[in-house]
């Protein structure tokens, strides 16, 4: 089962790669935000999948019968996935602003070159 | 007789939530895709949850899964009733074989304008979003 | 102005919602839940009340700055870890402020330092969230 | 409402008074607690707590039949081929006044398929309904079923 | 041992206070200038220079007294890097630091007079104290890093002193050119000292004194020998070369004209300019003796010898002429140590006196000329003499030493010179073009020194003033000099210029036949006396011709590496344009595109070359409805990816979202799909809420682009699907989490491991998590309700 | 079908039951995303967004009972909660942006 | 002696959420701001004392947990010395914000997001643990996110937008790094990570290749070319106090980071990873010098300079890996160090330089700059204090930085890259007296720049002098670290080797983690 996530991590990957090379803000923002997906997933699928044996002790048992998922990655991505919606919010009012400023989402008018 | 009666209500309300999913996939307009839609899947949850309730045969799993039916129920309709007004506010058009239109004549009645087609009355005169929520 | 029915079903989910978020964050430690999603759950209470009233509706329900929820959470999670320093643990080692508490209705409790984090956990969060929200919303 | 809240009280009482504080012997103290207090009523004066139970009880069973009804109604139509609805907007004058009135028949009666409240006059007295299944196009008959059948329930049940 | 220890120890060592005094002293007196200024103002020059004749009394006080071996004094400053602040005052450093500190007196007052008023005063003092201080660090250094701290002390306060005039464009330039040279060099040398080092460990020194010269001195024949002297070599001379203003980096100095005449004086005539040579001489018991050596060093200071003074010849401005003939003596003087003989280490170590006091002399009376006439064109001077008696004779003076008129000093540097090219390698063509320079040399003698204060007075000169005496006292003392020395060479020759000859020729001349350096005005008629006076001659009438010079095509001589210097620093300029607009397009999706590459190909490549992955494909055991989850996040990243519509592409994201949370749920992980599922509609709302007024968006890129960033894409997704299939299967340890699993409810009282894993076992993480969601709400908030006000920062 | 027999595993009547819903279900979730993908109005795909929530409670639900596992009922609570917050989002959007114009 | 690691995370912290609490009472977080910076830098000089003087790692388990399970908080001499000057640079640039922050920005929220930033630093400095680095970064760079877009100007936005995309895509590769890495070992300690990645059965080609994704990511943070270019896109956009602080730390944090794991995990294959960073280092420096070549505004000018001079930093890192003797080994990673200590220093000041500058004429843009050497002759010699240790010149730290890198590489026989370090020294030179020639010693141009605020400021009046004398007290400060890093070289190079010295020898960081040695 592993190969279908690879490929679903990997297709999140290359779509959000794709999206954040347009010239548009608002593609560029939805291209971050399947950025985390895939991460996450990818810390997900990296440390190991097992079906429904959520790492969550039975009352009064101090161990697992049949052995459950890894708690670590869940931890860890559970963290990822916090801070990735505070940049969010931040990014999303960010580029906002940005469009207050320019009218436009083309990014290509937006920047100048910086010489 | 608990395991006949989880089977039971877990087929009828699968049963219930594909109707639902046909049902916005098939109906000629947005409204009557609500129709079908919320309150399929509506009726497809309370017997799943319902079925939960009788399979684990536990308290606390009984009493949430009653919870969940219940804010299901409650949120549900008013859902449907939200998006249904802005849609309808917006200009969202009504199937072409819609009867008639008693609050998009009240509101005619009211602006003083004519015009004809069933649904294309906005309340705020936005159609905008007729055909695609933010333009193109 | 947002709908009369709309309105009416969230004053009466509103206290179901929190009650829901503090029961999360209650069984936290044991069950799927936690300051997290607890927090999150108890600002879409009000992240809806707002969207069925209006910001300033939803300032006056709250009756204190979101901003200062945030600084509350946070203080208390810091307190919780530096409690143990008090006694010469590492920061955060929560291993020995447990207490054992039978209470009828709610059986044996475990408290500890740990829940007085995840509760900092919780106000920042809930903090955080409404605050954004409500900044968004009112512009 | 104070009686319901003495049944509550009652309900808990047994509950500790059994030794198990769960659903089931709460469920049992309710049931108890009711007839404990509909044979005292005479005690405690009058009240409507106890010609209102049957009667939620009884427009419960009015709904679920409503809805079942009505979903099998909308599924045979979504599952056909051919459409055989027949919608429109009907404009329901309303007997029912309060937020809470008008809120619980609206979302009542949009649970139900085939209808769906779809605006709110402004001065709360006339709610718009989509309909799916305007039979004969006689939309005052129509109006009619939706007003003496859900409306009426309801507000004997709320007041 | 606590941090302040170190210090403290870095300030103890064997010291002797009194050289470490004289070094630092100049340093001390700069740095109370701007105190003493605003009281004494016009006698600070008088006070500073008398002050400094002090010191040059200190080192006086060595003459006929300095012990063999010469004075150390030297104390710890970085042991690890084998830096020491140790200092030699052996014969050649003796020489230079009196030169350093005498000329400096004089041109301390000078400077009092010939800026008096000027509002940069203050800061000339205190930066010709700085560089005084430089000079007389760098000559006494013992240890290469040591002189190399100075070395470069005195590149920057001469390029603070040569833009002196710092509201003058030219005069920015010319600081600048002379920095960027002097620079170069020095960082080249200082690649040179190091490996000089290095080779000195391998030759057998200990790694804390390496960079001392006196060191070093014992380990000479083993560095020659080495396989990277060449390279040492070269990159040393590079340091000199520049420094002294050696063909083809001479261009530097002739620019640095624009600085005010007591720096040029100072600094381009009589000091600094000499460092390049003091090094070689320096070094030369290490270095020198190879036929590299001999051929690099005597034919660079051959061409710089002739092609300076030629140049100077041509010239008509006072300055530019003294500028170019300093070039040509210090080409002079390059040859000589090239040429490396005792005769011509004599030689070297004379002229090296000789040219200083001329030369300095020779400076000031320009400066003199510039100030009491207004203009350094020799066209335009004449009959000075009536104007300025003393200064006539001073420059006098000076011009028959540099001529080489007996008696002066000059003649006898310039006899030296001429027994060394007689007696040397090539001698034919050596002699040859030292005489034709020397012939140069009475031209520009005459021209300079002479042809100003004799003849009819001009328009220009009529308006002049005798100079006041802190002006002529200067050029008048050294030309005084000049001329005591030609009639009593024995003053000098034995305590101070045969120590220095001996000092630099070091242990290569064997000590029988060595003989110890004498002077005298008189050597006998001898092929090299008439040599002389044929000099004499033929420099009279190249300066009755000199127009011949002149007539040559003006830009002749202007095809120098000036020109080379200013095209490289406009194709510095237009490659760096090029390359930053290339680089820093200011186009984001360019900065990405770029970093995907760099990600596709390191990674890329790595795992390709360098690991043998083992990649099970392992498509079964897999549900329906994981089947179809993922195939929905898939479609739905396209769709959010391909529709136009934004809030389209937004509910697009919701449904990623909400299959991702989905998934969770599958691989049993329900809190982190219940905060998928709750961040995710929060991000939804702040979605619509943000994008509520936007414009639409277009289709704005073609094919080709589209192509390429697919292509692209698709290169990353494949790595990201290989590394996550790879870490999958490869699991080479037990992870940590097993500890987790098994301490959780004994140790943590937790049933719900994340939850544990957040708050206890890895509650840190979650701190700086909800610190992060913190500041996030604070930068909303800010965001949002921060707008500019105008352009305040 | 080989995934169906290895559902079946188990074998129980109610784990073939919910196999049969899952399927079910997840036919409705499809359906529901080529609404949201065909549109093609805005409130068409809040609709079918607010469908696809609500379906994931039902799926969660199935899931749970096939693997018995009923701790991930928390997620479909959540679930139920909040979809209900993003459709009201929408909808408010909806009715702004015709207020703005 | 656990508090001394958790306090430079507590203090900033604490002061933080007591700032949003006081959020409208500007005054009282102004004084909190230089109190507890002020404390914490007293408090990270007490760690390097202790960590020096007990010639020891310091190390402390979160929680209480042992060392491969819990989170480790660990100070070695390279890890105390950057806390120090993280902490050093958060309280001058802290004392030059109070004088140069409008009122605007303090209103909303400046000093909290200080904090955090510092907090962040020392965090990624502090820590021994893979997972909760990138934790680090994220409040780090969430806080810098903010600071870089405070105000809302045009070019702030701009600017902004770059910083916060590049930043988040090299977060998401360090993410997917992190976990990649965890899947294979299964560990996120990086002491557990060193020992296991390290070992026998691991396929070191498998561990080289993540490596390259930690490359990237540490990379982009650290603005190695080609990576850089977020940079001098943005870092001139903010307020200049945000710029010097910036300037000063967070590239720093990079190159920390990519030392660290690549000195104490990925140390596989040397001559292939390492030898890679020395030559990215070499083209980092070049492109950067180039770069500020092109540049005519202060700021920018400024901004390429930290890129090329990360080059210099990395490149004692690559001859790390590439040297064969330790002592080279030992010379380059200390010159990396000296390297890192000497431009924090620098750095930051010529940005808080700048900023008086456009305080007196109001641009940052060369050409209508001028007149500076004659109106503000200490402000002259503040800039050319750094300005030349910049640029190498002696005696001044930069000095020592760039010697004991061309000494390492000569003696690791590197000559392509002494070339390259020796001619980018000279275009530093060339760049800095730019800014001076332009800025100081030229005249004020005939015809000023219309929107710049020169007339009024021309002389400067009685009231903004005292302003303009306070901001030069963190500028003095820090340019008498310049000189004095230079005349007492021998303690700061002393302390750099013995850093490096544990750097090199990863199994006393390792062992003392594991709770062996303590
Ligand atoms: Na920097
Ligand atoms: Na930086």
């Amino acid at each position: 089962m592993n190969a279908l996530m690879a490929v679903t991590v990997g297709f999140l990957y290359a779509s959000s790669v794709y999206l954040m090379l347009r010239r548009s803000l608002f593609k560029l923002i939805i291209g971050l935000v399947l950025l985390s997906h895939g991460a996450n997933l990818l810390i997900f699928t990296a440390g190991g999948l097992r079906r429904a044996q959520p790492p969550v002790l039975p009352p009064n048992q101090t161990t697992f019968e049949i052995p459950a998922a890894d708690p670590l990655p869940q931890a860890l991505i559970l963290t990822a996935i916090v801070i990735g919606f505070g940049v969010l919010a931040f990014a999303l009012v960010l580029f906002s602003r940005a469009y207050q400023v320019t009218h436009s989402d083309d990014t290509d008018e937006f920047w100048k070159p910086e010489i | 007789m608990a395991e006949i009666a989880t089977a039971i209500l877990m087929v009828i309300g699968g049963a219930f939530m594909l109707l639902a999913g046909i049902g916005i996939f098939r109906m000629p307009d947005l409204f009557m895709r609500m129709q079908a839609a919320t309150k399929a899947a509506t009726l497809g949850i309370g017997c799943m949850l319902l079925a939960v309730a009788i399979h684990f045969q536990d308290v606390s799993v009984a009493t949430r899964a009653l919870l969940v039916t219940a804010f299901v129920f409650m949120t549900a309709p008013v859902a449907a009733h939200v998006i249904a007004r802005a849609a309808y506010s917006v200009g969202v058009p009504l199937w072409e074989g819609t009867l008639r239109d008693e609050l998009g004549e009240k509101q005619r009645g009211g602006e003083g304008k004519g015009k004809e087609s069933a649904g294309g009355g906005s309340a705020y005169g936005g159609s905008s979003l007729r055909s695609d929520g933010d333009g193109q | 102005m947002p709908s009369l029915i709309l309105r009416t079903t969230t004053r009466f989910m509103m206290p179901l919602l929190l009650l829901f978020s503090l029961f999360l964050l209650w069984r936290g430690h044991n069950e799927p839940g936690g300051g997290f999603v607890g927090g999150l759950v108890g600002a879409s209470a009000f992240i809806l009340y707002t969207l069925s009233f209006s910001v300033q509706a939803t300032r006056d329900a709250l009756a204190f700055d979101s901003r200062s929820l945030i600084g509350v959470g946070l203080m208390l999670a810091l307190t919780a870890g530096i409690m143990p320093l008090t006694q010469g643990q590492p920061f955060l080692a929560h291993r020995n402020f447990w207490v054992k508490l039978e209470l009828p209705g709610f059986g044996q409790l475990d408290l500890g330092t740990p829940l007085m984090f995840d509760i900092g956990v919780y106000l920042v969060v809930f903090g955080v969230a409404l605050t954004i929200v409500l900044t968004l919303t009112e512009e | 409402m104070i009686m319901f809240l003495w049944n509550l009280l009652l309900a808990i009482i047994w509950a500790i008074a059994v030794g198990s504080l769960t659903l089931p012997s709460l469920m049992a103290g309710l049931v108890l607690g009711y007839l404990s207090l509909f044979f005292c009523r005479r005690v405690l004066g009058e009240s409507n707590y106890f010609g209102k139970v049957p009667q939620v009880l009884r427009f419960i069973i009015f709904y679920i039949r409503q809805v079942i009804l009505s979903n099998l109604r909308v599924a045979y139509d979504i599952v056909t081929p051919t459409h055989y609805m027949r919608p429109g907007v009907v404009a329901v004058p309303l007997d029912a006044k309060t937020d809470m009135e008008i809120t619980l028949f609206a979302n009542l009666m949009t649970l139900t398929p085939g209808t769906l409240s779809l605006d709110l006059s402004e001065d709360r007295t006339i709610l718009y309904v989509h309909t799916m299944y305007i039979d004969n196009n006689d939309f005052v008959l129509t109006r009619r079923l939706i007003k003496e059948g859900l409306e009426r329930r309801v507000l004997e049940v709320l007041r | 041992m606590s941090l302040l220890g170190l210090v403290q120890q870095s300030f103890q060592g064997t010291v002797s206070m009194d050289l470490l005094t004289a070094v630092v002293a100049a340093f001390v007196a700069a740095a109370i200038v701007p105190i003493l200024y605003p009281l004494l103002r016009q006698a600070t020059g008088w006070f500073l220079g008398l002050a400094t004749l002090g010191l040059f009394g200190y080192f006086a006080r060595f003459l006929g007294s300095l012990p063999p071996g010469g004075i150390t004094a030297s104390r710890e400053w970085i042991p690890s890097l084998g830096f020491r602040f140790s200092f030699l005052l052996d014969g050649l450093s003796l020489l230079f630091a009196l030169l350093i500190t005498g000329i400096g007196a004089l041109i301390l007052i000078y400077a009092g007079g010939y800026l008096g008023g000027h509002k940069g005063l203050g800061r000339l003092y205190v930066l010709l104290l700085v560089f005084m201080g430089s000079m007389v660090g760098l000559v006494l250094a013992d240890n290469l890093f040591t002189m190399f701290v100075f070395w470069e002390l005195t590149s920057v306060s001469s390029y603070l002193l040569i833009g002196f005039d710092h509201e003058r464009a030219e005069a920015r330039a010319a600081a600048l050119k002379a920095l960027l040279v002097t620079g170069g060099g020095g960082l080249a040398m200082m690649a040179g000292v190091l490996l000089l080092g290095q080779m000195g460990i391998e030759a057998g020194l200990a790694p804390e004194v390496c960079f001392e010269v006196s060191q070093l001195n014992t380990v000479g024949p083993a560095i020659k020998e080495n396989a990277f002297y060449l390279p040492i070599l070269l990159l040393i001379l590079a340091g000199a070369f520049t420094k002294s203003a050696q063909f083809p980096f001479h261009f530097w100095l002739p620019a640095a004209m624009e600085a005010p005449t007591p720096i040029s004086a100072y600094l381009h005539s009589a000091t600094m300019v000499k460092a390049g040579v003091y090094l070689l001489a320096r070094l030369s018991p290490i270095l020198a003796g190879t036929v590299e050596w001999l051929w690099i060093v005597s034919s660079v200071g051959a061409i710089t010898m002739f092609w300076g003074a030629f140049i100077s010849v041509r010239k008509t401005d006072l300055k530019q002429i003294l500028a170019y003939s300093t070039v040509s003596a210090l080409g002079l003087l390059m040859l000589l140590l090239g040429l490396g003989s005792p005769a011509a280490i004599a030689a070297a170590v004379t002229f090296v006196l000789v040219h200083a006091l001329y030369k300095g002399a020779l400076f000031m009376v320009a400066g003199i000329i510039d100030h009491e006439v207004g203009t350094r064109n020799i066209q335009r001077l004449g009959g000075l003499a009536r104007v300025m008696p003393v200064t006539a004779v001073a420059a006098g003076l000076a011009a028959a030493s540099m001529a080489a008129v007996p008696p002066l000093f000059g003649f006898i540097g310039k006899e030296l010179f001429y027994e060394s090219t007689l007696h040397g390698p090539a001698r034919v063509l050596v002699t040859t073009v030292a005489f034709l320079t020397s012939m140069l040399f009475v031209a520009i003698a005459i021209m300079t020194g002479v042809r100003p204060f004799l003849g009819a007075m001009t328009d220009d000169t009529r308006r002049a003033h005798n100079a006041p005496m802190s002006l002529w006292l200067g050029p008048a003392t050294l030309a005084g000099l000049s001329l005591v020395l030609g009639l009593a060479p024995f003053l000098l020759d034995q305590p101070l210029l045969a120590i220095a000859h001996q000092n630099v020729l070091g242990d290569v001349i064997d000590a029988e036949h060595f003989e110890s350096l004498h002077l005298a005005l008189w050597h006998g008629w001898n092929f090299t006396l008439a040599l002389s006076g044929f000099t004499l001659v033929a420099g009279c009438v190249v300066y009755l011709q000199r127009d011949i010079f002149r007539a040559l095509p003006p830009h002749f001589g202007r095809w120098t590496t000036d020109g080379f210097y200013d095209m490289v620093l406009a194709g510095m300029n237009s490659v760096a344009k090029v390359q930053t607009s290339v680089l820093q397009s200011g186009y984001l999706r360019y900065y990405l595109l770029m970093i995907y590459l760099t990600a596709t190909g390191l990674v890329g490549y790595t795992a390709a070359t360098r690991t043998n992955l083992t990649l099970k494909w392992d498509w079964s055991d897999i549900r329906f409805y994981e089947w179809g989850l993922c195939v929905l996040i898939m479609l739905g990243s396209l769709f959010s990816a391909y529709s136009r519509s934004r809030l389209t592409s937004i509910a697009g994201l919701g449904v990623v979202g909400y299959c991702v949370a989905l998934l969770f749920v599958f691989y049993g992980a329900p809190d982190l799909a219940m905060t998928q599922i709750l961040i995710e509609t929060l991000s939804v709302i702040l979605f619509v809420f943000v994008f509520y007024h936007l414009p639409p968006s277009k289709k704005l890129s073609g094919p080709f682009t589209r192509l390429r960033d697919i292509v692209v894409a698709i290169a990353i997704g494949g790595i990201a699907t290989i590394l996550v299939l790879q870490a999958e299967q490869v699991k080479y340890f037990t992870p940590i989490s097993q500890f987790f699993v098994e301490n959780s409810v004994p140790k943590a009282h937790g049933r719900n491991i994340v939850n544990v894993i957040l708050v206890d076992f890895r509650g840190l993480d979650t701190m700086g998590e909800i610190t992060v969601l913190a500041v996030a709400a604070v930068g909303v908030y800010a965001l949002l309700k921060l707008r500019p006000q105008g352009g305040k920062a | 079908m080989t995934f169906l027999a290895s559902t079946l595993v188990g074998n129980t009547l109610v784990a073939s039951a919910a196999t049969v819903a899952l399927g079910m279900a997840g036919i409705g979730f499809s359906l529901a995303f080529i609404r949201l993908v065909r549109g093609p109005s805005l409130p068409d795909r809040v609709v079918s967004l607010d469908l696809l929530g609500t379906l994931s409670v039902g799926i969660i639900a199935a899931y749970d009972i096939m693997t018995d596992q009923p701790i991930l009922l928390d997620a479909a609570t959540v679930m139920a909660l909040v979809a209900f917050l993003g459709t009201v989002a929408f909808a408010h959007y909806v009715e702004r942006k015709g207020q703005d114009g | 002696m656990n508090l001394l690691l958790v306090l430079p995370l507590l203090i900033p912290l604490a002061s933080a959420a007591i700032s949003i609490l006081f959020w409208n009472s500007i005054r009282s977080q102004r004084w909190l701001a230089v109190l507890s910076m002020a404390a914490l830098f007293v408090a990270s000089l007490r760690l390097l004392d202790e960590v020096w003087s007990g010639d020891q790692i310091l190390v402390t388990q979160m929680g209480g947990w042992p060392a491969p399970y819990g989170i480790t908080l660990i100070a070695d001499l390279f890890s105390s010395i950057m806390v120090v000057l993280a902490t050093l640079m958060g309280l001058t640039v802290t004392f030059y914000s109070l004088f140069s922050i409008d009122k605007q920005r303090e209103a909303f929220g400046y000093y909290p997001l200080m904090h955090v930033l510092i907090m962040g630093v020392c965090g990624a400095f502090l820590t021994g643990d893979l997972f909760n680095l990138y934790v680090w970064f994220e409040v780090m760079l969430m806080a810098s996110f903010v600071l870089i877009a405070l105000g809302g100007e045009k070019e702030q936005l701009r600017g902004a937008i770059k910083y916060v995309t590049i930043n988040l895509v090299s977060s998401a590769f360090f993410l997917a790094a992190v976990g990649v890495l965890y899947g294979v070992t299964g560990t996120l300690n990086m002491a557990d990570l060193a020992e296991k990645c390290n070992s026998e059965q691991v396929d070191p080609g498998l561990i080289t290749s993540i490596s390259m994704i930690f490359l990237i990511a540490f990379g982009t943070k650290a603005a190695i070319f080609p990576l850089f270019f977020w940079l001098p896109a943005s870092y001139h956009t903010p307020p200049v106090a945000v710029s010097a602080i910036f300037a000063g730390l967070l590239t720093k944090v990079g190159v920390y980071a990519l030392i660290r794991v690549f000195t104490l995990i990925f140390t596989q294959e040397p001559e292939y990873t390492h030898g890679l960073i020395l030559v990215l280092a070499g083209i980092t420096m070049l492109t950067g010098v180039l770069g500020a070549t092109a540049q005519y505004e202060f700021r920018r000018i400024l901004s390429f300079h930290i890129i090329s001079q990360i080059g210099y930093m990395l490149l004692g890192l690559g001859l790390f890996g590439l040297a064969e003797s330790t002592e080279v080994k030992l010379l380059g990673l200390a010159a990396s160090i000296f390297y890192i200590i000497h431009h924090m220093v620098v750095k930051t000041n010529l940005f808080l330089i700048s900023g008086v500058v456009y305080r007196l004429q109001g641009t940052y843009e060369l050409k209508p700059l001028g007149g500076l050497y004659q109106s503000c002759p200490w402000l002259s010699v503040m800039f050319l204090i750094p300005a030349f240790s910049l640029a190498g010149m002696p005696p001044l730290s930069g000095f020592f930085a760039k010697l004991s890198l061309i000494k390492a590489s000569l003696q690791a026989e590197e000559y392509a890259i002494v070339f390259v370090a020796l001619l980018v020294g000279l275009l530093t030179l060339f760049s800095m007296t730019k800014i001076w020639a332009e800025a100081f010693w030229k005249a004020v141009p005939e015809q000023p720049n219309p929107r710049s605020k020169r007339k009024s400021t021309r002389v400067i009046r009685k009231s903004t002098e005292n302003t303009y004398r306070m901001l030069l007290i963190p500028i003095s400060v820090l340019a008498a670290i310049t000189v004095a890093i230079g005349f007492f070289a021998q303690p700061v190079m002393e302390a750099s080797l013995r850093a490096a010295e544990q750097l090199a020898n990863p199994e006393f960081y390792i062992r003392t983690v594991q709770g062996e040695l303590s």
